[in-house]
């Protein structure tokens, strides 16, 4: 199944199981069904609570808060992740300082959900990886979907949390195939060392060279990393997936990063203050003295994203720079 | 001058009002008042923005708009709150951070939430909020509506637009309560205003509905028909009140020169129920201060709120 | 039905156009045809907003507006650039990132910046900067404006607002240009905006104009005092075309049934132009039909663009 | 003199003798001079260029922006820092992209000042410190003033570096004194190791025990440490502070960390994805061997900033925090 397909069957399964979930965005009806055909279908099905909305990104996040604030679930779809800029007030200083502000504890089920990441050409605004800007904002989560995570267990998960939550989708993953049944290839099998974190492994889970950390829209370029990392240079790289960015779940992926000693960081992201800046600290903190170097960050060039391919690929995050800077660090 | 005249004039045609509207519009008033005096005695730590001349907006409202419609109020709030919840001791320990204070010293004077009522410091922000409150009411209980204050000033923001759009497009029951005070901060409407907020509402298919009266039942007769309009036939509704800010913006900070802080003063409803009923009025006033007075006292001696649930 | 025979009607009374006019149309149309053919055999990388039945727009527009002025433009822009510079070699490089490219292959379709013109691919984000830069003009340039391309799904932005009440209040020559072709990507205009454009604008009073015609001569004679007026008088201006979108959002999305892509088309410039002056209109077609090949073939061979100054 | 006259100096001075700049922002303009009177008498002196604008805090960043782009130096007033979140697209999406994603170089002369943190008891959204949430953002720079930079050094050199700028403004900073003369008291001196870096010493500037780095609006409280270090526990920790606090001059601060061996970074901003995340990837990298511990980070509560004053002090970064996080890690 790709996972486009797994997302829409979780977004059908949350709105047939809780008659108060909305879903909201930009042309997310049918027959359309959204920039990425992510909602397609849904709002036949449910034609009051699938609602397109008007060009107003900081209003309608605004309007999930209030559902969210109301008693009901809100999904409010963002159609590019860059435009989730114009909703920053909403979420930083509205719905996740609701759920702390007035003194007690308010549920807050709201799920922003941002297409994101380059690889398509589509240029500077329409290709960014925000993630990083949200790290921190007390109340706030963040999620990103992944080939291993089945969405439709993560997002209802989410939403039980009752946080307000951005779930980041990396545009290029929507039309992979999920994975299943514990296997990525002829060489990679994967397994949940904890509850939404996947591991990448070859052969045995516990023996590995290093490690390496990725969000779920990494995902293709790690593995493919992994395997040339072995196949190329007979490095065992174990790969870690962990569906919830931030708060990182640190102490569950502190028994495998143990006996590596060697961590690595690959996001898309471009340069500066990243999520990968977030894990370095903890893991420095964590594993101090066992490291044989500090956790090393690779992502995008400090850079914005320009539209011609042959441009793009320049500045994005490639498999081969994963590949070169596991290598290379290793070497010194 | 003149608009002092017509102001005085009209005070005796003051239609009546129930001991408990009066009371509780001069209770709002020497809340208000009172704050100024703990600021100024450096008793409160913070800032506070009061609703002097204003209080009537939330009084004449209270009638209209139940315990279970939503109201979001904004930094201009404590009218509001005290309208709706009578309950000065909860909001003055909030503001001074006791025991008892209605969000446990978090929220402050801005930021206040008990049940169906919100209120938050950041300009616009509470429209689009409000509109998702009142899709699910639509839907979830039909006849309920939400009821959103905002000033004048406010309607420089972007928000206000979107939020007024989808409530006309998805027809939501909401009810903005515009406090055209003709000033923001600092700031004349004159100079951050273009065109007329009647105008701007209209312009979303929205009705639009002005009133220059300060008179609690003379408000009331005029809104009651268009509220429940809202509520039967699920639209939206603005309702614009012509007021006057009689106070400072929050302490100590009137620029205003003194012909037009004395023109919003010729405004006050005070001044004209203090005409029409001098009797009951002097006695509302003693009441309204002494309750005022206790609360104070009794608040001040209180430990300081504790907040567990972070 | 009918609006196809009126249309049908009103194109024999087409008033004259010079052969440069009539060439870029075709220009325009050529170029956005051949783009989506591109496209189609995936020799395109990225996306495209094609302007296809909207180019009489910027055609008719580019007599009143001179390069000293400013343009905004936004994602369906490539008509914007063409009328302002009729450079296909430059655009084109753009968007195929090749060698020559107005932006080296940096912006693309979207993103575009020579001297005074410059689009952005987020909706509503130009307003409050064309805002900017019709203050500065105002003070260092009096009597130049400022034109900005905004299409009718986009008043849904809260920046449109925030933008119209500054340039109202500061008396700025901003001449905004809408192009309401009654559907924003899919969805259409009677499911994404309440009350009406000519309203909205009028309540920061700020003048409003809407034009039905698509015809050249038309629309400058109708538009030519206005944008005048706006230079001298120093005032901002919306002017409101309605428009159709005669091909689909992007690529491949269009959604919308038959009969509404009909009347759509029914109402093109194209055919009117062509019923009115067959053969002037049959050899510039066959011009500008060459001119886009000729330029396709040529860019099609350049090396890929080169980005020097990140 | 006190910071806030001396930034009211550096404003005038710019409008003065650049007939192109202006300066915007929500009731600026005299008698009231802004909510924290920074802008006081300039518009008496620059009425056209002075300008008091509506509630529309993405709306001017954009007029900001606008001006930058025909020509103008803008600086642009967010009355709160808090309100900058209502700019972020124009910030990020408009002002910084545009420096490069049109394929040259082109120069956008912004600044956005931002009067920022708690302290105040202004409660939970217009207490904040959002510097973190704008690192890592191609084309933009952050600033943050202190009481050692004279500002009519600082504001035209980052007006002519023509890229966007964040001015971050302390609000408890404005009535403190600028340090003069490399003085700070009885026990301190101050000198400029590099072009824009303070830094605080006891004595002489080549020894100590740890460094300190952090960012101007924790200076008093920065300087309280050092002296009770000093005092209280015989620890010399020299103090640095940046001016520009992104992109970090990291090669103009390594001499002073590579004698350390321990390195300390205190910020307002709550936890998470800090300013401090940034600071210490690029120490650990550079550093990597001679530190004795991981850079410590000491900052605000992971929680939103409450506005009761004892609640508050729990809540924010205190001058006993940044002591007693030295004290115990140097014990370790
Ligand atoms: C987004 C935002 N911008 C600025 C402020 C600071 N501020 C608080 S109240 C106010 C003026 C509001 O004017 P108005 O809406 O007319 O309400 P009034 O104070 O007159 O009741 C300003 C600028 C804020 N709280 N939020
Ligand atoms: C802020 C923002 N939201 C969403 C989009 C995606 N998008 C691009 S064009 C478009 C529709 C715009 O409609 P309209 O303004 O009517 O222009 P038209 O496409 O009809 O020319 C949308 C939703 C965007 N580019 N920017
Ligand atoms: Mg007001
Ligand atoms: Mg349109």
């Amino acid at each position: 199944m790709r996972v486009v397909d797994n997302l829409n069957l979780a977004l059908r399964s949350v709105l047939e199981r809780d008659p108060e979930a909305y879903l909201l965005g930009e042309d997310i009806v049918d027959p359309y069904g959204g920039a990425f055909k992510v909602t397609k279908g849904l709002s036949s099905t449910f034609p009051d609570r699938v609602l397109s909305t008007p060009l107003s990104e900081g209003g309608i996040v605004g309007v999930g808060g209030g559902l969210a604030l109301a008693g009901s679930r809100a999904i409010v779809e963002i159609m590019f992740a860059d435009f989730v800029a114009l909703a920053f007030d909403q979420i930083v200083n509205f719905a996740s300082k609701s759920v702390s502000m007035y003194g007690k504890r308010v549920p807050m089920p709201l799920v922003v959900r941002c297409p994101s990441g380059g690889g398509r050409g589509y240029g500077p605004t329409h290709s960014q990886s925000p993630q990083k800007h949200f790290i921190g904002v007390p109340g706030l989560s963040l999620y990103e979907i992944s080939p291993f995570h089945d969405n439709q267990a993560l997002l209802p998960a989410i939403l039980r949390r009752a946080v307000p939550a951005l779930l980041f989708e990396d545009k290029l993953l929507y039309g992979r195939q999920m994975y299943t049944e514990g296997v990525v290839d002829d060489l990679l099998q994967y397994d949940f060392p904890a509850p939404d974190v996947a591991r990448v492994f070859v052969e045995t889970p516990d023996e590995c060279d290093c490690v390496l950390i990725a969000p779920g829209g990494v995902s293709q370029r790690a593995i493919g990393a992994v395997r040339r990392l072995l196949l190329e240079h007979e490095i065992s790289c174990q790969l870690l997936i962990p569906a919830r960015l931030y708060p990182l779940p640190i102490e569950a992926l502190l028994p495998v990063l143990r006996g590596a000693g060697s961590v690595f960081v690959a996001e898309e992201s471009v340069a500066g203050g990243t999520w990968g800046h977030e894990v370095a600290q903890l893991v420095h903190r964590a594993l101090w003295g066992e490291l044989r170097h500090p956790v090393t960050l690779i992502h995008s060039q400090d850079s914005i994203i320009p539209t011609a391919g042959h441009l793009e690929e320049q500045v994005l995050l490639q498999e081969t720079t994963i590949c070169r800077t596991v290598v290379e660090t290793l070497r010194d | 001058m003149t608009s002092a005249v017509a102001t005085a004039d009209r005070a005796k045609e003051r239609t009546p009002l129930t001991d408990e509207d009066l009371l509780l519009l001069l209770m709002i008033r020497r809340f208000e008042e009172e704050l100024l005096r703990l600021f100024g005695a450096g008793l409160l730590n913070g800032t506070t923005h009061t609703c002097l001349g204003q209080e009537y907006v939330p009084v004449a409202l209270r009638t209209l708009i139940g315990l279970e419609d939503f109201v979001f109020s904004n930094h201009r709030g404590h009218g509001h709150y005290l309208a709706r919840y009578q309950d000065l001791r909860g909001l003055l320990a909030e503001i001074m951070g006791r025991e008892g204070a209605v969000c446990n010293g978090v929220g402050g004077s801005q930021h206040i939430l008990r049940d169906r009522y919100l209120s938050t410091g950041v300009q616009g922000q509470s429209l689009p909020v409000a509109v998702g409150v009142a899709l699910r009411l639509k839907h979830a209980e039909p006849g309920r509506l939400v009821c959103a204050h905002i000033g004048d000033g406010t309607w420089g923001e972007g928000s206000v637009y979107e939020a007024l759009n989808m409530a006309a497009l998805w027809r939501l029951p909401l009810l903005v309560v515009v406090e055209h005070n003709g000033i923001a901060q600092s700031t004349p409407t004159t100079a951050q205003m273009a065109g007329t907020i009647a105008d701007r509402v209209k312009a979303f298919g929205i009705d639009h509905h002005r009133t220059e009266s300060t008179d609690i039942g003379e408000i009331r007769a005029e809104l009651d028909p268009m509220i429940q309009r809202s509520r039967e036939a699920s639209l939206p509704l603005v309702v614009e009140f012509a007021t006057h800010r009689v106070g400072p913006h929050s302490k100590g900070d009137d620029t205003r020169p003194p012909d037009v802080i004395e023109r919003a003063e010729a405004h006050d409803w005070h001044r004209s129920y203090a005409t029409a009923f001098p009797e009951r009025f002097a006695h509302a006033d003693e009441r309204a201060r002494s309750l005022v007075e206790e609360v104070v006292a009794e608040v001040q001696d209180l430990p300081p709120a504790v907040w567990t649930e972070q």
